[in-house]
């Protein structure tokens, strides 16, 4: 095999030295039923090299990829442009191969991109503090909630009706063996944003989705005055992308924001891995989930950083850790810290405006070819429009002219989220539009 | 080691990395686009070019040591070499330029993948099921302990809210039964560095019908196999608990036993230690959970299956689903790595890996015994854990001094004070990667700095 | 622009400092009529970043690639496999971005990966010494023939008629302003094989293709022994990937040999870059064109690898230099030293095991559908067939089978040169031969 | 800096790094496949795991400076930054994985890169076409002057076969012409620093009308415009020679002036300097070879063009072409990272090039230049050239002492002793992708450096 170094003679001398005569005599303290039971006759036959690598080409062939194929699908996942340099650092051995950088005395590298990402999370949401990462924008916002209820010492979370479906599965997942519970602030049917004036002393906080899954804007500013009014704390989860034009959450009062960090330079890889950001206010901070890298000076007076604030952490604290999480997502914060790096103050505010730009644009032509907007507040990259058929046979149509169309809501099959990045060029805008109105024309069955 | 400034530090005002399009439809003034809405003065980015950038991250990065350069004797922490192949797959455009919500006619290669996956798992860990949503292993934990609870809940036993976690476990078992509602109790390790048989059944009577489950880390956190795994399954199991396990160390059975056929429910295994997934400095990793039949009705959805017409197709139809620990599919990229380390190896070789796992550390257990203190002196799996005790005793010299010193021969430090049950802990773990040569020149390496322990205390 | 770290502030700054106004000033020296009738109008708009990786990946889409087409050409740039390990090593900024290793201070990584390199290009060919690499193993080729008429004094060369016609035309290229003379060896035309018996004492050296243009396997001892009686040399250009079976021309007493290292773990790339492969006796070294990079141990008894025999180089000997090649082929040199290093004893032998039975595997298949061999001399992996049809048209047939035929001989354009390596399977072969028969059949115009 | 082995003595006999498939096909025994053939006995080929090599190889890289970790001051290499998309551009399979030899049909995207490529460099070097085929800067030599000994030849004037070749060139421009059957007359460099114009009619005279052209470095080896250029061209031209331009420095012109417009008739360009081709330790590089249209006849096989239907081809058909100095159609993939080049500038910023540049050669040349003595005071081109004689004369440091020096301070010692004109040469050269404060620190280590050697020789 070609991951293993040892020979059989190696072996062998092994075997000697251990002073055993069979590799079997090493599993002695195994049960012999539970060695006679394994039973791998499923698996695949051994496949060498060079047909592992072709098989693999040949698995991924068979898939519409984002590269042959306009992208309008985002809903949480989102086709954003990445520069090529990510993928040089990322791919260098020394992050990559790495493992977590308990031992500060070999892991400056990572220690240091987690360091920058941290600072940069609180930079990009205008919060105190940010973490160096949860598994996702899902998980992240569970744990807030959960954090929320330890703090405020309420059992009752408010979330928005317009909350990504999959946000509020995994949420209400996590919360219900802890009895936590949760009541829902409705949607306003015409604008799309939240209705925020149901808040009572029980609720520890309300969350908002910033823009909601149907990709309006929400008035952060009332929910966190209505928040205050009793006491309870706001949660924002946030698409990153959206805060090169938006105001941050943390100037406009919010306590904790989280967010899927994909867009920040990590393929949309069918949802996974992904990346969780996580920020809140400095006085929450030994309530944080997860790791914290902090920057200090070491004994020879140079810069050095390190994990701080251990004892928040399930391998020190145990049961009464702050999360569970271990192992996070370094790689992909990594991922994030080049890609903001690079992006830099002028290309992220242009990115985040030509999502605005080109989303609008498509918007419009759509309601001139007769497709409205079911919403209409103010919108940043995504909106719904209602469509004269199922989304699923728009989609099929779509798709012959290599354009992966957007998502049918679950609740409406022929109301389409369509998602506009950077990424899409007013040809393919146009070709969309075309597609769509030979629907409204009834060009189409 | 030269500082390297902060990126930000680095920024100079006006300089552009990534050069973007002039936006090609009409440009609208953003304010008017955005009636009402808040819009934020400043972006406090670094501005650098894209050489900047890249230079700063290389000097960073050469400041890290990793598996590519060296041996990793981290116990618990299977660090094994990254096949390359598995850094090609995951830039196929096929795995990682698609879209979650694609239709899954346009996504079958990829889906193909899990469906595999789902299975070979199964098979690997003796499994009925596998979910492969969890981001890591302590959310394979997390789920598992869900799908136990829903279980009881299931069956009226919804009382049952106390779980078994060995004082030895890792801190992510008894953090994940807290996230789950649960009490832990302890159980002691015995100086075979095993179960206590009597403790445990001590507990399981202390619990009465409260007894929700047990999680045992087997082959353990000191590097044993739980012997007696048969009869803690058959006593947590009267008692009306279920078993799960902490796959952790699964590379000391992979391809030769199974935990499914040693009795256990449920389990998470770490496809960042045990399926060759990279460790990236931290993460991302990928727990995947596998269970028997009686918890399938409980796993989060969406499931891959394949219809009759060999369609692969995401189930979301569970009556009884636990709902979602993750948003999508969970760790896709990771699950791709997986894959591919599995099927190199395949069904014909796929015991290799325990074995020359647990040849490596049995080989390094006697072969350093000679120089340290073994912890618990019997046959050992996937890693050996020595104590210092005595020599600090001697010298005054503590475990993490001995460790920190392996730094200057070139190699990573092993695990150390894990777990806290072995006093002056020293958990090295070589991986079935790992090279004779290579282990007979950390063992040198570890002789010398024992020697100078002694001889030479200061350095 | 995104390489471009100066700013307009910065460069106000350093205008100033230099003491001049405008940038215009620092090129006062050019006449400005020079500067005048510059014109770059027929370049292309300027591409931002992201519009400049789309059009990448459409250009690159606009072809049919060996991805996924199954290449049945060869003729000098092999479709191998390429172990990923390659890849890793080579995309390290560390090797790739670096410079030529004149400062052995900071260039000890490169430095190693020649020496080592060289060391295996002795041991796979059998020779006593390889200098550093060559631009390709036409180039290699042109300058062995000169450098064995320098050795000799003699001013003749002979060349098989069955050399590559690129080779050929290479060579004649270089020689033939320095008025050294080529003679043809005939071809056997029924084996295949050079006819070796025509060497006289003004000939310098006979040159071999091993295999030949048309796969068919030389016979070097013979070479040697003719040569040798007129007290000429022998200069082989081979095929790398046949060493992992046939004897090598070391131990058959060839004088020089040259070859194209393409198949050794580089990408067929349309031809380029490319490695050319140079080595010979001992005695020789002083006269090998290139670098060379020897061991040797340091102030502090530490081993260290420097370039050596600089005073053959034209950047010391100038007119005098045993060549002018300055800038080599490094980085593809330390690919080859990776593949050889990866692929090792078992699976290099494998590889070429596997040329030489899937080739024949087919030719007999072949041969079974009525499609005869040309040659009857032994083959490694590429041979000749007769067709029924212009080959242009077969290839036609069997692209839209995914597959890419052979080469139409340019002297009998019925004639395909076919090769089949390590990577087509049985299927393929199989597909080959079926749409090869179809033709015999008539079935296809 | 630990001394790692090679990688002979890193094998261990049998280990495998790379699995091969079985043979699927029936195997025949090899003696009666090759019936006569001698076959070898041994393959003394290294044995190692994929992981042992990926060790090797990283541990010996990190010995190795390299332009992504920091700044290169080498004289007449302009090692500028490597644009990342351009390693990404050079795996793609339509660029990578195509064979030379395949339709012109199934590799339209394929030529297009090549066609664009001879139309822009034509363009920037103000010439009448381009030939991609040579691998180097010294390939294109020696090809540049088969071309003008090509166009001798027929005009009947074969007898011209001298080639004057300034003192101060690099030592590829007369190794070239002998490889071209060629004799050199050397030219003195004046105190200017510009080539001696009473040196060259003195030369060409003396060649009578045996003079086949000259080799003239511009900007020259000492950083200088040559400014009296047209008064050059003109004065060769006279007297029936070629003018010929080694256009290693273009970097200092391109998009602010054309060799082409000063009246060269033939010149090659090196894509791994001026282009961004990363030089990779060494190389691959690219040295295109443009011309003016009375050389095209001679052009090496094939060129690129477009047919009416607008489809690309490789054209052959050339009958007094030369033949071929590289077997396909030059460095492709070189091509390809020089095309993403280009293409980022454009017409609209191709100028900022050479304008970044020369702003920063100059700004060496003043701020080094109150520690170092100028070789020649006045406005430098590409790269600034000092002189350490004085230094050496005071102190008795040596340029080389100095240059090593700087690498203690983490940069690559500058050119040192090119060209020889000038005693105790320095030449440095910071092309357009270096920011200002990379230079202002280089400029600091230079001068503490400088002042040690007046206070502290010994260091
Ligand atoms: C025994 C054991 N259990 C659980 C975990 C947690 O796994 P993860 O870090 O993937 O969440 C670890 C990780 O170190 C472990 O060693
Ligand atoms: C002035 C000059 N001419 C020619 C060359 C030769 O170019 P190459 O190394 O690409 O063959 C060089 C390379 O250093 C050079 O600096």
């Amino acid at each position: 095999m070609s991951y293993l170094p040892n020979t059989d003679a190696e072996r062998a001398k092994m075997l000697a030295a251990i002073g055993v005569n069979n590799i079997k005599d090493l599993f002695v303290h195994i049960p012999q039923e539970v060695q006679d039971a394994a039973d791998f006759s499923s698996l695949t036959d051994s496949l060498d090299d060079m047909t592992l690598q072709r098989k693999l080409i040949t698995m991924s062939s068979n898939a519409a990829d984002l590269n042959s194929n306009a992208c309008f699908l985002g809903a949480g996942i989102y086709d954003h442009y990445i520069p090529p340099v990510v993928g040089a650092v990322c791919n260098r051995s020394e992050f990559y191969t790495a493992y977590t950088p308990y031992q500060p005395e070999v892991s400056q590298g990572v220690l240091q991109s987690i360091y920058e990402f941290q600072s940069l999370i609180t930079r990009l949401t205008g919060m105190d503090v940010s973490n160096a990462s949860m598994y996702d924008g899902a998980t992240a916002l569970a744990e807030a909630v959960i954090m929320s209820c330890d703090l405020t010492k309420r059992r009752t979370v408010v979330l928005p009706a317009n909350l990504h479906p999959s946000l509020r599965s995994v949420v209400e997942t996590y919360l219900e063996p802890l009895g936590i519970a949760i009541r829902t602030a409705a949607q306003n049917p015409v604008t799309g944003v939240t209705e925020i004036d149901t808040l009572t002393e029980d609720d520890a906080c309300i969350v908002l989705q910033q823009p909601n899954f149907h990709g309006v804007i929400e008035d952060l500013g009332a929910a966190v005055a209505a928040a205050k009014l009793v006491g309870a704390q706001t949660v924002v989860s946030v698409d990153p992308m959206s805060l090169g034009i938006l105001e941050t959450p943390g100037a406009l009062g919010v306590d904790i924001v989280v967010g899927e960090g994909q867009g920040l330079g990590c393929f949309p890889a069918f949802g996974g891995p992904l990346l969780g950001l996580f920020a809140c206010k400095k006085e929450y901070i030994r309530r944080i989930p997860g790791r914290i890298v902090g920057g200090s000076v070491d004994t020879s007076g140079r810069r050095a950083y390190t994990m701080t604030l251990r004892t928040r952490e399930q391998d020190i604290r145990r049961d009464t850790a702050t999360s569970n999480i271990c192992t996070n997502q370094a790689l992909f914060a990594l991922a994030a810290t080049v890609y903001l790096s690079v992006m830099g103050t002028q290309g992220f505010k242009q990115a985040s405006t030509l999502c605005l730009q080109k989303s609008h644009y498509l918007a419009a032509r759509l309601a001139d070819a007769g497709l409205p907007q079911r919403f209409s507040g103010p919108f940043f990259k995504e909106f719904v429009i209602t469509c004269p058929a199922p989304v699923v046979d728009i989609n099929k149509a779509l798709l012959e002219k290599k354009m992966i169309g957007g998502l049918p809501l679950p609740d409406a099959p022929n109301d389409m989220l369509v998602c506009v990045t950077e990424q899409r060029t007013k040809e393919e805008l146009d070709s969309f539009v075309d597609v769509l109105a030979s629907f409204v024309k009834g060009e189409v069955a | 080691m030269s500082t390297e400034p902060t990126i930000f530090e680095k920024s100079r005002s006006g300089r552009v990395g990534v050069q973007m399009p002039a936006c090609d439809v009409p440009v609208v003034d953003i304010g008017s686009l955005l009636p009402g809405v808040s819009l934020r003065a400043g972006l406090p980015l670094p501005e650098l070019s894209e050489g900047d950038v890249m230079r700063h991250f290389l000097r960073i990065s050469q400041k890290n040591y990793c598996v590519d350069k060296g041996f990793y004797p981290l116990g618990s922490c299977t660090m094994k070499y990254n096949p390359k192949i598995n850094d090609v797959a995951v830039q196929m455009p096929g795995f990682a330029r698609v879209h979650p919500f694609q239709p899954e006619e346009t996504v079958q290669g990829t889906l193909q993948v899990l469906f595999d996956m789902q299975n070979w798992l199964s098979a690997i860990l003796g499994m009925d099921a596998v979910s492969l949503q969890p981001a890591a292993g302590a959310h394979g934990e997390l789920l598992g302990l869900m799908l136990i609870r829903a279980y009881h809940v299931s069956r009226g036993d919804a009382h049952r809210n106390l779980v078994l976690v060995p004082t030895a476990a890792h801190g992510t078992n008894p953090a994940s039964a807290a996230r789950c509602g649960y009490k832990t109790l302890p159980i002691i390790t015995d100086e075979r560095g095993l179960t206590c048989i009597d403790d445990l059944k001590r507990q399981i009577a202390a619990c009465g019908d409260n007894l929700a489950g047990m999680m045992l880390t087997n082959p353990n956190t000191v590097g044993l196999f739980e012997e007696e795994i048969c009869l803690i399954c058959e006593l947590v199991h009267a008692a009306g608990g279920q078993m799960y396990c902490d796959g952790a160390n699964m590379n000391a059975l992979v391809g030769t036993a199974r935990p499914g056929d040693m009795g256990f429910d449920v389990m998470h295994v770490n496809l960042h230690k045990t399926f060759s997934v990279p460790h990236g400095g931290g993460g991302p990793g990928s727990g995947p959970v596998g269970i028997k039949a009686h918890l399938a009705p409980f796993l989060p959805v969406p499931v891959v299956v394949k219809d009759d017409a060999g369609v692969y197709r995401l189930n979301y139809d569970l009556p009884q689903t636990i709902g979602k620990v993750g948003p999508y599919y969970g760790a896709y990229l990771a699950v791709v790595r997986a894959w591919a380390y599995i099927a190199h190896f395949g069904k014909q070789n796929i015991h290799m890996i325990s074995e020359d796992a647990v040849l490596n550390a049995n080989y390094i257990r006697v072969a350093l015994g000679r120089t340290l203190d073994i912890a618990y002196d019997r046959i050992c799996m996937h890693e050996a854990v020595f104590s210092l005790k005595n020599l600090k005793a001697e010298t005054g010299i503590k475990a993490l001094e001995v460790a920190k010193r392996i730094i200057d021969y070139g190699y990573h430090p092993p695990t150390m004070y894990f777990p806290l049950i072995v006093p002056e802990c020293l958990m090295i773990e070589p991986t079935e990667t790992e090279s004779l040569e290579t282990i007979d020149a950390f063992i040198v390496a570890m002789e010398k700095i024992i020697a100078e322990c002694h001889t030479d205390p200061e350095t």
